[in-house]
């Protein structure tokens, strides 16, 4: 055995500009979390996978997310069967207050009116030549929600999840960046300035029954989003029955900070420049910002579609929350509405159609999973 | 497709034989607005449901419950503090050194920390204040 | 692809009645979990999963617990393989205190007089019909211990796991309205005023050898039930040791409860009408019925047997705790033996058999798997 | 059996040519019984048994361990004490504005939480009034 | 079905003097944990896993962790895939403070010293006839990190993972036992006395950007440390980044004690003595120890080395932590310092070496793995 | 191997053909060295690299940032504190009795647990003093 092969092993001999060009990427990822603090507990794990990833891969050893039998390939598991997805609802549903939507329900038509991102995204994906399969997965980008995502490209397009996944959590990131022109060129300064009366108490009860009646609903119009959906409701039923506090309590931390942790690390190291760094992932990209511009504007302009009807106006801005991005898109909404009006709090009104976003794109993502996943 | 990234570009992909895009995304986007809608209508009815007599006497129950249930609910109310008294107590002749510790331990052990969460709850629903706020806020 | 082909993929097309029925009942576990406060931790879990279980099925759809590659299947494979009971053993093993059933030894014997309900159910089960195996798994339910329950019937009998399970968490969490009944019926008034004088001191040496003990003499008695037993041990010894306090906190808290979330909500949606809703699965309630009040019985006549020959008398109520589903009916024979007298505390003494009673099922379990597990 | 559930009922299910299910049972009863009867019975003869001189040696040495351990035992019983005063200081001069926390996280981080609390419990151990309770109690 | 074989499957029939050693090797490992409290994290769960995995197997049950569709054989998995090694790394970096490190680089040579012990007991397993691939993971017992050898064994040697996993605990369980008399032998009381000047101030941004360039520099050099390096640095730069501190925590909480539970009571039962009592176990341990002697001598002789070129001289005491074995090690260090000087804190200054240790032994072990992993 | 243990001790093991162990043992110590060399000489760079003036001004931006940066991270600074006012105002009607506790949770819920503990880190990181420590100290 020669001691040159030793040097052929070391990472520097196979060290592509491809793996370098990612690495400066997954650096990027961690600086914007740890300094601009955008989604950091989705950048660092993710960012620092990248750095896994993209170290130059040996032949013959077991290392990557895609070598069998590495321990890498045993924790992206979870992922390429799309394990940890429900989970992370799972936790998600047992912190997640639905009170502001059970207040003021007409808002909900909002967080349905953002999916219009997920299907023209779909149609455009088709039109740029991807499969079916691929254009669905790529389109529910535009839900705005990581996990719903990796959910669905696991279950029809895994050959895209890397990009796929990389797209739905920078552009998550970037939603302080991303939303605010645009909800500015939908809205006048007029109704940016419009109040909305405080949300009406929600009984205890109510917030019981909610879960359960709103998984039963969801589930027999689109059973593909069962998954999701049902683990969601399941943590919110846990949060709220106030007898089931300590599982509360140990899926809302343990459990989704320990999934948190492994999907983000392991969908980091899945983007290997190799298999990560093609035209089909700038198309990606270029589609899920895309997709990301066309959800809030469909949510703020059926925000001022519904104004016409309603006695009470609504403040549109809160129709860009409707694309999900839990809670970040509401405090921009906060943010914009008070530049104009300091003393205006939009925040608990943006919570209904941010909590509804999610359920509308799990709904979006079991449509184009029961329409897609057999052909 | 990785060779020639740009020949595939076609509008025609969207209409084809077995499969038509825009017919499926109105359909889609139809699905999504029903269920929101079907969800927001039915939290719209809730109060009123709530407000019906027959669900205030079947909710009611548990603040007056049947014999059976009183003699363990109301012991089992009971209990949890007498025996509180009566295990300090019992606990104070052995451990007089560290009795606020053992105290904790001994009640926490006995009536294990895995059901206390559920009784504690249970405790606080069967108060009528706490069942009050559970039925509505006022 | 047909619009009216989706219309056949939502779930209203194949509600069956069944579905419906189960459905129904998933409702009731969680109502009495939330308004009677009957074993929460297990019915919220357990109920939801029901729902969950009973969406009518997608044809093509990996959705359901027995879909091979659906999020389900693979959360199910700790309930299929027997690997949740012994981690919930583990936890709880973290929660027991020994220190009464120490203090008392002959109170354990209760905790195997009350295993008579298994047999006699296993007879029966034969009786009606069942196989060997189905009738070791439905005698178990007598053990008033679900994951015991749950570990044997994934071993010999798994085509039954789901009413097996189903029927155990039931009756659990109806122990207080199934055994005061029967206590009365058992007892005189003048018995169930006897007086226990109080437990003595355990040292802490005690408790830290018992598990080691304990272990080795239930392990080469009946190896089946090493793999329970084992981790019921093992999480006793973290927890008394002293130097492993942070492993038997996280046993008993993060670790437990997630796996009884995860156990929860999987054997809950194993309950599909279509397979659910048979013949065997009444009988089996049936046998589970029969074996908890054989199961007490055998406890409360055991204890006045005792009585025969003890110079200090033990108040037969606490024979009834022999059937475990700790720590409910200790509770109930605090709760039934206060109504005669309201001064006499019970539940101390009614722990011992409570926790003998998780070993002597144990025990149990092991001889019919060692049995039965063969041909 | 799923069609006609009651054609198969019938006792003689009990006693089979390859197996006798009373025979069975009552010898599983039998092993449930000895199982926990040899448990109490251990229970009972424990408590004699730690009173036997040798137990108490071996079990007493902690309590005056032989010269090596005595070192590092010793030692690490001051250091604890003296390592904290002198990491307060040392801390105190750099980040005068922020001393508990960082105080707290420095000593948490250098003798890390992950063994810290099997030594806090050592040095409990050591100590002997812990010592006695651990022996038992009195 | 005769009764007889009944008694031929309870354990005593089957108990040989094998099981009765290795049980009461179990009961030692216990003692040491509790009265001697020697790392009882680790010995505790090894310790009683030893108990359950020399219960005599039963032919016909899976109840081994050599016996598949064993509970324990799925638990098993994590360890013999390699799979909770780096999972333990990932907490041990959420909670390891690189400060005293980043503050005085040049103690980090000390733990590149200490690797001699791994290479010279590599080849001197190769002198007693093991194969390379044996003699690597022999070696690297003297990496003094448990998971580290677990990880390496698992890839190269899994036929030898039992006795090299617990020999590597062991030996790191008594390095209060072992290392002082080497440290007397090769320092004088006047290098004994050596004070060092306090360690400077470590800036935040220092600590957060070591993670990600020391991981690019080690996994660049030896591919093959990826896998615990990676997570090590990963777990790290949550518990520094400052925006990741809930995932922080969690891994170095829930997860780091849900894992060692199950890597300790697994490993401890992989040592049936059938397969454990044989003569190659014996000259692991026989290798185990040497490599410990070495280990620290080559860390002590090291830092004399040094002083003949440093002008302000460094305390020869700290080179013994070099082997790791953290935090243990450098205690011993403070310990054996403070003896001669009671005013001497070296706890500090020892622990840059004593963490440099564990990259260094991660590292040793990537390049024995990219060596011998191949043929 | 088991039978006989010793048979095949041999020093000849450490040099074969296809693999010669001395020389692999001294690549590999040598490797180990240089890995550890290399991060103790950047260690010793470090400090100086970030005094370079690039550094300094992309690490200061954060403490004034770009205009649209400043909005959203201005806007939430207040909102978190007068945000916590007016819930605390508008549940105060609500349920006047158990004021705390809902307060928290009102607030916990909607700016949810799963992204507070980032937020929060983030406004200290903004806010100077907690800035300034992070850079370095002084
Ligand atoms: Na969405
Ligand atoms: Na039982
Ligand atoms: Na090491």
């Amino acid at each position: 055995m020669e001691i040159s092969s030793f040097f052929a092993n070391t990472g520097f001999a196979h060290l592509a500009w491809g793996n370098a060009a990612m690495i400066g990427i997954g650096v990027i990822f961690i600086y914007l979390a740890i300094v601009k603090d955008y989604e950091p507990l989705l950048l660092v794990p993710i960012g620092f996978g990248i750095l896994i990833g993209n170290i130059p891969p040996i032949v013959g050893m077991p290392l990557g997310v895609y070598d069998v039998g590495s321990v890498l390939n045993y924790l992206y598991f979870g992922v390429s069967k799309g394990i940890y997805p429900p989970l992370i609802f799972l936790g998600i549903g047992a912190m997640t207050d639905f009170s502001t939507m059970l207040s003021n329900p007409k808002l909900i038509l909002l967080g349905a009116a953002a999916q219009i991102g997920v299907f023209l995204t779909f149609m455009g994906s088709l039109v740029l030549g991807f499969s079916p399969q691929q254009a669905g997965a790529i389109g529910i980008i535009g839900g705005a929600d990581g996990p719903t995502a990796i959910f669905l490209s696991s279950m029809i397009a895994p050959e895209l999840l890397g990009p796929i996944a990389i797209a739905a959590y920078s552009y998550m990131a970037l939603v302080p960046v991303i939303q605010p022109p645009i909800m500015y060129l939908f809205t006048t300064d007029k109704e940016r300035r419009i109040r909305m009366k405080p949300p009406r108490t929600v009984s205890k009860k109510e917030k019981i029954i909610f879960p359960i009646v709103a998984f039963l609903i969801c589930a027999m119009l689109a059973p593909g989003s069962m998954g999701l959906l049902g683990m969601l409701f399941f943590g919110n039923l846990l949060k709220e029955s106030t007898v089931t506090e300590r599982l509360a309590n140990s899926a809302r931390n343990s459990l989704i900070d320990i999934v948190t942790i492994l999907l983000g690390v392991t969908v980091g190291a899945s983007t290997q420049a190799q298999t990560f760094l093609t035209p089909q992932s700038i198309f990606i990209f270029i589609l899920g910002a895309l997709s990301f511009v066309v959800a809030t504007s469909g949510g703020l302009i059926f925000a001022k579609l519904m104004n016409l009807f309603l006695k009470e106006k609504i403040n549109p801005l809160i129709g860009a929350a409707g694309v999900s991005a839990v809670p970040d898109s509401a405090r921009v909404v906060q943010a914009v509405g008070q530049k104009v009006d300091p003393t205006n709090f939009l925040l608990m009104h943006a919570m209904a159609p941010n909590v509804a976003g999610v359920i509308g794109s799990a709904i979006a993502a079991g449509v184009l999973w029961s329409a897609l996943g057999k052909f | 497709m990785d060779l020639s990234p740009f020949a595939n570009i076609s509008v025609s992909h969207l209409v084809t034989p077995e499969f038509n895009a825009i017919y499926f995304s109105l359909f889609g986007m139809g699905l999504v607005f029903s269920g929101l809608l079907v969800i927001s209508l039915y939290i719209l009815a809730l109060p009123k449901l709530l407000k019906l007599p027959g669900w205030w006497r079947s909710r009611r129950r548990p603040e007056t419950p049947g014999a059976e249930e009183e003699v363990v609910a109301g012991a089992n109310r009971d209990d949890e503090v007498l025996l509180a008294i009566a295990t300090a107590f019992y606990l104070h002749q052995d451990f007089p050194e560290e009795q606020e510790k053992i105290t904790f331990k001994g009640h926490g052990d006995l009536d294990s920390a895995w059901k206390i969460s559920g009784r504690v709850r249970g405790l606080s629903m069967r108060n009528p204040s706490a069942m009050r706020r559970k039925i509505g806020g006022k």
